[in-house]
Formats: C-alpha cells, structure tokens, sequence
C-alpha cells in the first residue's frame, strides 16, 4: 500500500529477533513461526545467464567456470557486450580472413559476407579495438588468452598431490609394521609380501602391491638475480593516461591484469542464481522459485505477508513530545481467509526475551544432540548432508522502544479477506453492533483503530520515537504436516511489532 | 505511512472511458499510435513519442512528470528503423525518467531521474534504482535491481534489494497509486 | 511563437513546440525535436550541419561576462539527446550527448566524443578528439572505432516528423549566411 | 582412486584470501582466482556498502562477515556454502577475533563442512615448489616477512612495518596536497588509481641522485581527470617518488628484511637471502624488484647488517601469476590435495570446542599428557 522503496516504520520481530518490514519476512508453515532472510537456509536453485537468459545446469556451469557460453562482458566497463554484424566484401579466393570494410577489391571478384565483431554500447570498446579479428558466425568462437603459467601449476599441484598421498601410505605403511610388529610370533613368511596379498585379497582390497607412487618431481622455482631494470622511456617518454588500465580492468581478469588497454580482452558472462530458502528447523523450504529462468512464479512460496496480519500507519498526531499523550491510527489487514481474533498486548521484557531465546534455543539443541550421535562415523560427507546442526544464536531485539503505549481494552475479529469484494459495487459495511471504542473504521478485510501512547519523558529533540506491542492473532492451518489430521487447526500466534512514530521535532 | 493523496484539479487531466487519467501538460506525439490500457496516469510534462513508433502500456501504470517515453532505433546498414515500445501492467515510471527500451515487463519500478538506454530489455519485477543509467541494449532479468552504481543485484529468492513478493507489492503499488489520485473537490 | 532572431535553412527541420531563445542559427539538416532548450539570451549560438537536437535537451549559450559577446559555434553532425544539458565553450563535429548527459561552461569539445549517458564534465577543460566519457567515474577512453554517422537517423526523421509536427519554415537564405560566416 | 578426485570432481572445495582491500577467491585445483573484488560488504539490513574491517562491535563484525560471506557464494561463487569445504588463506599472526568471526559465521550461519586455514607465506612456498624462502607480503595496511626453511616457519623472524599501500597513498596525498590539489578530491579510489597507472620505483642510481638532493629530470607530467570535477595534473616527481616512502628511515623495505634475516640462525642465512620472493599487490608495481635488490645490497654494507650479516648476494623469485594473487594459488593448491580432509576443522570438531585450534594457544599446543 505505501510506497514499498521507502523504508517502512513498522517493522516485525523475526523469531530470530531481527526486525525486518514484514515485507522481507517468511512464515514457516510447519513450524508456525516467521523467518527472516538471516535466520533461512538459502540454497542455489537455479543458474542461468542474466542476459540470455539461459537456463545452465550445474554440471555445464561447473565446467564453463559457471560462465556464460554465448555472452560476454565488456573488459572495459564491465556492461554486456553486443554482437554487431557487418557486411565486409571478401575476396572469393582467400576465404579465411576477413579485411576491413573499406578494402576495395575487384567488384568482380568479391562476396559480400557477413561477419561479426564485439562491441560495448557503454564505452564504444570494441573487439577490433584489441585487434580480435571478426568472426563468421554469431556465435563466433572468440579467442579466449591463453594463461602462460597453466602447465607449470599443474604440474605442481600435481606433485604436492602425490607428496601429500606418499607421505599418506608411508603413514599407513608405518602403522601396518608397528602392528605386526605387535604380533607374538614374528612371521618369517611375510618377508616375501606374500601373506600382504593374500590378507588384500581377504578384505577385498584389490590384489595389487600398494600402489607405489612413483616418487614425483617437479623443478623447484630458481630465484633470479637478473630483473629487468626499468624501460628508458619511462623517464622520458610522456604517458598516455588513457591507454593504461584501471585497477578495476586488471582485476577483471585476475589472470593477466594486463596495464596497458591493447591486452583486454572480452570476458565471458559470469551467471545468475535464483536461490531456494530453506527454514534451519524443520528444513522445509519456505520459498521455492519456479525453474525456468522467465518466470517470475515461485512453486513454494510462504511469504509472512500471506500470514500474518500486516499493520500500516496512517496517521499520527504531531508534533510528538516527550512525556504528552499522542495519538495515533493504526489500520491491520487480514490476508487470510479466516477471520481472526486480534488482541494487543505488551511486548515481553527482556527476561521473557531471554527465555524465548532460550526456548528456541533448546528446540535446536535436539536436533543438534542428534547429529553428534548419528555423525559418529565421521569424514562421511555426504551421510548427513540433510542435517539440521549448529546455527545462529538468537538475539534481543535491537530496538527499544521509547513510548509506552496504552493497550487496547480486549480484542477485536478481524474479517477474512474477500477478493470478490473488490469487484462488488456495493461496498456495504458490516456493521457490527457493539463495536469497540478504539476501532475507527472497518472495510473488507482492514481495521482501522486508534492507539494512545506516551513518548518518555526523558526524550530529546531529535530521538525517535518508538512503540512497540506484541499481536496477537489466531491462525488457521489449512496444511497439516499429520496426514491424520484433516481438521485445520486454530493456533494463536504471536509477532512481536515496532512502530516508528518520528522523531521529538527540534 | 500510507501514500497521501495527489489532488489534481479538474481542468488539468483527461479522465478517458477506460480510466486513464492524462494530464493536458503532456505531449502526446502522434497520438493515434498511443495505447493506454486503462487506468493510467500520465503527469504533466510526460512525453510520449508516438510519432516514432507505436507505444502500448498495460494497465495500472503510471508515467510521472517530466519522463519520457521514446521508442527505440537501430541502425541498420541500409537505414533506420523505429521499434515499437510495449509496457506491461503495473510499471511505475519515475519523474524525468527517460526510457528506450524495447520491452518493458510488468511489475517493473524505474526510479526517478534513471536512463533506460536504447532496446533495453526489462524483464518482468524488476527494480532500476533512482538515477541509474542502462546502456543500450542491456537486459534485466527478473528480479533483478539495477542499482545506480551500475551493478545488478538480488534475483529471485534473495531477500534483499528486490521484495521476494514484488508482483504483489507492486500491484499494490500502483493499485493505491491511482486510488490516492483523486479530483479536487 | 515567433523568434525574430531564429534563423532556419532550408532543409532544416525545426518543430514548433520547441523553446529556442535569441539569436539561433540552425543549419542544413539540423533537426530539431519538440521540447528542446536552446537558449541564446546571453550570446548567439550557431548549429552546423546535420545536427540533432532531442526532447528536453538543453543548450545554452553561458558566457561568463555579459558584455563580450560570444558566438557557441557548434560542428557538424552533432547528436544532443533526450535532456541533456550542454553549456560548453566550443562544440567540433560528430559529437554525442548522450542522454541525461552535463556539459557544463568551461569546456571545450573537439570532435568525435561521445559524452555517455548521465556523465557529467565539468572543470576547465578541452577534450581531446574522440573522447568516450562512460560510467558512473567518467571515466575517459579514447575510441579507436569510427563511429556511425547519423546521417541515416536524420533521413529518416524527414520523412517522419512532417506527418506529426508543425514545422517552422525556414527563413534564410544559404548564400548570405555563409559569407557572413 | 585417491579420495581427492572423486571429493574434488563433486564438490571442490572453495579457497578464499581476504585481504584488507580486496579478495581474491575460486576454487581449488585453478590456477587463478576466479575474480578479485573488493573486501565490501553490502549491509543487508540498510543496503549500505561497508569495509568488511570497518566496524565497532563484534556483532556487527559478524553481520558484516555474513553479508560478505552470502556476497561470494550466491553472487560469485554460485553454489550452495552448505556441506562445502572451505579453504582460507591467512596470515599464521592474524587477530584472533578474525580467524574467529569467519569460522563462526561459515559454520554457524552457513553450515560450511569443513575449514581449512592455510598460513599465508607458507602457501606461497608451494606455488614456487621449494621447501625454504623468505616470503615477503606487501599488503595494504603492512609489509610483513616471514623466512621459512624447510617448510618452517621461523616465527622469532616474523617482521611487520606498516610497508603497505596505505602509506603510498598517504605520501601521494601529501605530495599532491602540496602542489595545491585540493583534499576532497583525493579519496581512497583516487588516490589507488593514481598509483595503480601512474607511479613505478625508480631506480637505485637516480634515487641515490635524490637523496643526495641532486636535480634529476623528472618523467613527464600527466593531466590527470577527477572524475567528472576537474583536471589535475600529476608532476613527474610524483610519480617518481611517491614510492620512496618503502625505502626511506621510518618503514623501509630491505631493512626490513634484513632485520628478519638477523633473528635467523646463521647457518640459514644465506640460502633464504638467495631466496627471496616478494608477493601481495604493492608487489607489482613496476621497478620494485630491481631495487629492492639494489637496496638489499648497499644496505649490507653498512652498519649494524655488515657486522651481523655476511651476505653477498640476494636473488628473487619469479612467482607464477601475479603477485596479488600468489598466496591464493597456495591455497588453491593446498585446497587439492588430502590435505583439505586431514588437515581441515571439521563441523563436528568445532562443535565440540566452539573455536579455532591456533598453535597461539597453549590448549592445542602442547603435547598431550601421556
């Protein structure tokens, strides 16, 4: 309803005790409690190219560096690069290169064909700024820079990986003596390594002698003492400024970091994630996304603001001033389909704070006591790969409020929402005989009702005020997670709501 | 806070059988070739250039003052041609916004001040932030906030920068936008 | 709207609804899109050839000192776009102003620079040819590629424009102006 | 089938430097980075963009370190931290409370499998595949040496002078300031990228020439655009000295060294001054080896290092790749080998005692009572 790119004043206590507008919160619809970005599992869904918009499975992605295939980015300011296609006039009999526009050749002799280059809309960089030459097809296969120091890193990563599973099996050697060493009655037959295969064979190890990596080598780097001493037109020649890179152009491609701008060269598309959120406790998912990259609809989608009645403020009595009683309007909605029962009540002290956190903390623990002891058998790293385990304390909420805000006398219905409603010409209003003194007014599934409340009295110019109440409010679950109860259950839940009201003006 | 009421007077906006709300400060360009689906709300000072192609919003939307919708050209080797420009339900354009694009989704926030460069593709909720600038013939994909810093950020799932429930938010939006744009008297 | 001062060649396509302020020369070719600033109050300025002037685009003559007079003479070929706002000393040819893009009074633009959209220049200064200006720092490149000529750009709006606008007609004649200029 | 393969092909581990200013990061086995970003971290809360070591609590460190943490995984990375074994390249003298903060955070809030801190000058070692060196790292804040012999480290001769970037920028700063440039146009960025395009390290001979306060014929000006406000221009000098600062009296380079070599025993000395590699970003700029070189060798003659040291030769290292990547390439090697399943704190082990084994602390670093 109001503006959502401006910070919201009313904000909602995550379970966590993060205060986030209710806009940014989820609601677990298993474990009744609402989340919030920090206290959620997020997980990779999807990956796809933000420009293309091609779906890439994992394992392409894993491959192609999790790149995009057919674009690129511009080397210079990093915006996607176009592909432009040019009608260049080739000469029939050498095929291969393609010569600049201007080539003029026998009409005779030539083709008209198209090629195509790189080129960035942003900076005007260009592929034929760095002498790439154009390609014949679109999807032309751009030369990629070549890393000169490729083999020699693999050859030493080769040799530490051997190192490291030599020194791994001279390890095991040394355990596997000590313990026959061990035995009473020294074996005069194991000399030979008979007895060695034969155990292997037993046990099923395949029937080899230990496989003896061959000792691996490497050249060791050699230290120079010859450097290259500085250019003399360094000193003399002037520099141009522009055909230097940035640091931000080296760093976009850490390979090279090329200084000079004749060395950029494109670089593919890194991709985009659509991201899966999971909740920590009962590890379902609360937000799901649809896989295809176009779409903008979720498979699971439990945002909070489809669960819990959201709170607007409408107006407010200024100027606030410290220690005088203010009033102000408040509007609730319901986004459900079944009426609740709202009832406002004080926000817990900070020892409640700390027993709620304690209780939320104990609720993992369990969990937690279960992974020690079924993840005995550790190293496995996929056997508790679905486990809940240690996560993040829960915290005090970081706002305190600075108005003691008067509670409302008893609790309120809130109606269900109705979307025909809307389409309904006659907007007639349900008049509810006794209606409480606070309510202002009602229509369809909104409220809206006066509260009163006291900034402190130790408020200076300049403080916010902040009130704060604790909502409660009762929910229907239409989705029991018990296959054997169908009834939807009714819950009385609670959230915990901070308004900013402004500040004591100056 | 809720959005307060714009009061406009009543010689200062055409209200058309199908709800759009247009202001007589606007310059409508080649107007035959403007399609305004209903309820939608061009500002004073809007421009929409018609003239050079053909442009068509969805509904719910909303053209504040000073922007400028201009449809597109390419350039081709053997000339120019204007490409039509087509806006989803539910987009919000920013004051002195100016937008080139090719296609615009629904659900869609430009910011005040931004520079939608030319054949720019804006995939459906998607934010661009107050005075960001797209360079031509960008894409931004769903979810996605282009921030004035040049940079893309969220995507669907992500908590941040885009709302997670931005359809609805933006609905809303411009939904309340038009409530809250009420005659004088 | 009648400027007394405007002058318009023929083949010059200038609309209506645009705001032009003082004495204009507008060339061969120019178009001029409805909506656009140009405001010479304080000296004259004088469009070359083949020049493009956009909606909400504004350029003014901004002398510093009021009682010299000085001409903004601006090149050929030049592309103001949509809202800019260019206040330089001197303009060359087959420049671009991209869109949202600030020129401010105390630079100078040769020829064949590209001021990208919403950057800003500002200082004293003269760009060097073929200057791109990008991004959110300005920062400078220099284009090695030949940029593309809008000559197509302006066929095209000739065509178009007549069917939608009121023109202004030209009122002068070539053969004084050039011996004047 | 060693274990590392089938481990590496389903989910290589991910290998992090983070640097005070930038980070470099990709996965273990490649032999570059995948990117270097700046260490900034989007504040999820208010979407303001701050220096990860920027903060005043330890909370909100830690918020800082998740937003960055989520940063590289969902917007670089692009996989799931979850189950994820983690590779961190780091200083073996790096605060506590940051080896802490990052532990806590990947296994708290990210569920990460495993973590594996990996010395910093030691993985140097193995992208050049010798067992002794004297690694120097030139990093923003400081300049740190550490000699390592035969695969070692030689703690006693650790040395840190605040060598760095930071001072570089200062001295541009204060000579720009001085030639009339006004101050709030040289932030960080400018003052980096002045640096970064324009300033090497002159010479031995014609900075002996300046200290003796001789004229010498500086290199050309360059007019330098500040962004879009103005125009200034960089004299000569500038670019010619703004690197003296690692060579003058207060933070001086070779001396530096130097020093680091006295606390070593005699014996090693000289195989580590013929093995000298210089890594970390101030590390690339141009002329700086040459002329640390040139230093090393006129400051052995003179007192108190002739008398300490007999010394007659210093060589240096080539490393592969670039400098400000090197000690990432460690990790990335280290990342694949067995080492990353031995070596690494696992999610049970630090559940168990809730922090980091440091070899600082004496709990884990003293032979058990047998």
């Amino acid at each position: 309803m109001a503006n959502f790119m401006v910070e919201s004043c009313v904000k909602f206590a995550c379970s966590c005790g993060i205060l986030n507008p209710l806009s940014k919160l989820y609601f677990c619809r298993h474990c009744l409690k609402i989340r919030c970005g920090f206290c959620l599992c997020h997980e990779v869904d999807v990956r796809f190219c933000s420009n293309c918009l091609e779906n890439i499975p994992s394992s392409e992605a894993r491959l192609n560096k999790s790149r995009c295939n057919s674009c690129f980015d511009c080397p210079c300011c990093h915006h996607t690069l176009s592909i432009r296609a040019t009608s260049a006039q080739v000469a029939r009999k050498s095929g291969e290169e393609t010569p600049k526009e201007g080539d003029a050749a026998d009409p005779s002799k030539v083709l008209t064909k198209k090629s195509y280059y790189l080129a960035c809309l942003a900076c005007r960089w260009s592929s034929r700024d760095v002498g790439i030459p154009d390609q014949i097809s679109a999807k032309g296969a751009w030369p990629e820079n070549e890393y000169v120091y490729q083999s020699r890193f693999q050859s030493i990563l080769e040799y530490y990986q051997n190192v490291v599973i030599q020194n791994k099996q001279e390890k095991q050697e040394m355990m596997r003596r000590k313990t026959l060493k061990a035995h009473k009655f020294p074996s005069l037959t194991d000399r030979t390594g008979l007895n060695v295969s034969m155990i292997r064979r037993q046990i099923g190890w395949p029937d080899k002698n230990t496989p003896k990596i061959t000792k691996a080598t490497v050249t060791p780097s050699k230290a120079l003492e010859k450097f290259d001493e500085l250019p003399e037109k360094m000193f003399t020649e002037k520099l141009n400024l522009r055909n230097v890179t940035t640091i931000e152009q080296r760093h976009g491609q850490p390979a090279h970091q090329p200084f000079t701008v004749n060395k950029l060269y494109p670089q593919r598309k890194n991709l985009c994630i659509k991201r899966s959120l999971r909740c920590r406790q009962c590890e379902h998912n609360v937000i799901k996304p649809e896989y295809h990259p176009g779409s903008i609809k979720y498979r699971i989608q439990l945002f909070a603001a489809y669960h819990v009645p959201d709170v607007w403020l409408v107006s407010c009595e200024k100027p606030l001033k410290a220690g005088v009683l203010c009033q102000a309007v408040l509007k609730l909605s319901n986004p459900t389909i079944h009426d609740m029962t709202i009832t406002i009540m004080d926000l817990p002290t900070q020892d409640e704070e700390y027993e709620m956190m304690e209780d939320l903390k104990k609720s993992f623990e369990k969990n937690f006591t279960s992974l020690i002891t079924s993840s005995s058998t550790a190293l496995s790293t996929s056997s508790f790969s679905r486990q809940t385990s240690i996560t993040e304390d829960p915290r005090l909420v970081s706002k305190k409020t600075t108005a003691d805000m008067k509670m409302l006398e008893s609790s309120f219905i809130l109606n269900h929402r109705d979307d025909s409603a809307e389409f309904d010409e006659l907007a007639e209003n349900p008049t509810v005989k006794d209606e409480h003194k606070f309510i202002v007014s009602r229509k369809s599934n909104k409220v809206s009702l006066k509260v009163n409340f006291t900034p402190n009295g130790d408020l200076v110019a300049g403080d916010e005020v902040i009130i704060g109440f604790t909502m409660q409010y009762t929910y229907i679950n239409t989705v029991s997670n018990t296959p054997d109860k169908k009834e939807p259950q009714q819950h009385a839940l609670t959230s915990r709501v901070y308004i900013n009201m402004g500040r004591i003006p100056e | 806070m809720e959005l307060p009421d714009i009061v406009y007077s009543k010689d200062e906006y055409v209200e058309t059988a199908s709800g759009n709300k247009v202001s007589r400060q606007t310059v409508l360009c080649g107007s035959q070739n403007i399609v305004l689906n209903g309820k939608v709300i061009v500002q004073s000072g809007a421009v929409i250039r018609g003239d050079l192609a053909n442009v068509r919003t969805g509904r719910f939307c909303v053209i504040s003052k000073n922007s400028v919708i201009r449809p597109p050209f390419k350039q081709f080797s053997k000339g120019i041609a204007f490409f039509p420009l087509h806006v989803g339900d539910h987009v919000f354009i920013g004051e002195n916004a100016v937008v080139s694009a090719a296609q615009i989704g629904s659900f869609v926030y430009i910011g005040k001040d931004a520079v939608i460069g030319k054949r720019c593709i804006l995939k459906d909720c998607c934010i661009i932030e107050d005075g960001a600038i797209l360079p031509p013939e960008t894409t931004v994909a769903n979810y996605m906030r282009f921030t004035k810093n040049g940079t893309m950020e969220g995507g669907q799932g992500n908590p941040n920068f885009v709302p997670p429930a931005m359809q609805d938010k933006m609905v809303e939006f411009t939904k309340s936008f038009y409530e809250h744009f009420v005659k004088a008297g | 709207m009648d400027v007394p001062d405007l002058k318009i060649y023929p083949k010059a396509l200038v609309c209506e609804e645009s705001n032009i302020k003082g004495d204009v020369i507008v060339s061969a070719g120019c178009v001029i899109h409805p909506h656009c600033n140009i405001n010479a109050e304080n000296g004259s300025i004088i469009f070359g050839e083949n020049c493009i002037v956009e909606e909400y685009a504004t350029i003014s003559n901004k002398n510093k000192s009021p009682g010299n007079y000085e001409i903004l003479y601006i090149g050929c070929n030049n592309v103001f776009e949509v809202g800019c706002t260019v206040e330089a000393l001197k303009i060359g040819d087959k420049n671009v102003f991209e869109a949202k893009s600030i020129v401010s009074n105390e630079v100078e633009i040769s020829n064949g620079c590209i001021i990208g959209a919403g950057c800003r220049l500002e200082g004293k200064q003269t760009l060097l040819e073929n200057t791109v200006i990008y991004g959110n720092d300005c920062l400078q490149r220099e284009a090695l590629e030949k940029q593309g000529s809008q000559i197509l750009q302006i066929d095209y709006l000739r065509k178009l424009l007549p069917n939608y606008h009121h023109l202004r007609k030209s009122n002068y004649d070539p053969k004084k102006i050039r011996s004047a200029v | 089938m060693p274990i590392y393969d089938s481990v590496m092909q389903e989910k290589p581990p991910v290998v992090l430097e983070i640097g005070r200013i930038y980070t470099k990061l990709g996965f273990a086995t490649e032999a570059t980075p995948r990117f270097i970003i700046p260490t900034v971290s989007t504040v999820s809360t208010t979407e303001a963009i701050k220096s990860l070591f920027n903060y005043e609590t330890n909370n909100e460190f830690y918020d800082l370190v998740v937003d960055f943490f989520q940063m590289l995984f969902f917007k670089y990375f692009l996989v799931s931290p979850k189950d994820r074994k983690i590779v961190i390249v780091e200083s073996s003298l790096c605060p506590t409370i940051i080896r802490e903060t990052f532990t806590k955070a990947l296994f708290r809030h990210f569920e990460v499998s495993s973590v594996f801190f990996v010395p910093l000058h030691l993985s140097v070692l193995s992208t050049l595949a010798v067992e002794t060196a004297l690694v120097v790292d030139l990093g923003y804040s400081e300049g740190t040496v550490l000699p390592i012999y035969s695969g070692t480290q030689i703690l006693k001769a650790f040395q840190a002078e605040n060598c760095g970037a930071q001072i570089i920028h200062k001295e541009i700063k204060r000579q720009l300031m001085e030639s009339g440039v006004s101050e709030h146009l040289l932030t960080e960025k400018v003052l980096e990228d002045i640096k970064a395009r324009t300033c090497f390290v002159t010479t031995f001979e014609r900075a002996e020439q300046l200290r003796r306060g001789e004229s010498v014929q500086h290199p050309p000006d360059i007019d330098y655009p500040v962004k879009e406000k103005t125009v200034i221009v960089i004299p000569g000098k500038l670019r010619e000295t703004a690197f003296e600062v690692l060579f003058s009296i207060e933070s001086n380079l070779s001396q530096m060294i130097l020093n680091s070599l006295t606390y070593c025993s005699i014996e090693v000395r000289q195989e580590l001054a013929e093995n000298l590699v210089v890594v970390g970003g101030t590390a690339m700029v141009m002329g700086l080896l040459p002329r640390l070189q040139s230093e090393l060798l006129q400051d052995i003659k003179f007192s108190p290092y002739a008398e300490k040291l007999l010394l007659s030769t210093f060589k240096i290292h080539k490393t592969i790749g670039k400098a400000n990547f090197t000690s990432w390439l460690g990790g990335s090697i280290y990342g694949g080998t067995d080492l990353i399943i031995t070596k690494s704190l696992t999610k049970e082990q630090y559940s168990k005692i809730s922090r980091v084994p440091d070899w600082i602390n004496l709990e884990d670093n003293c032979a058990p009572a047998s």
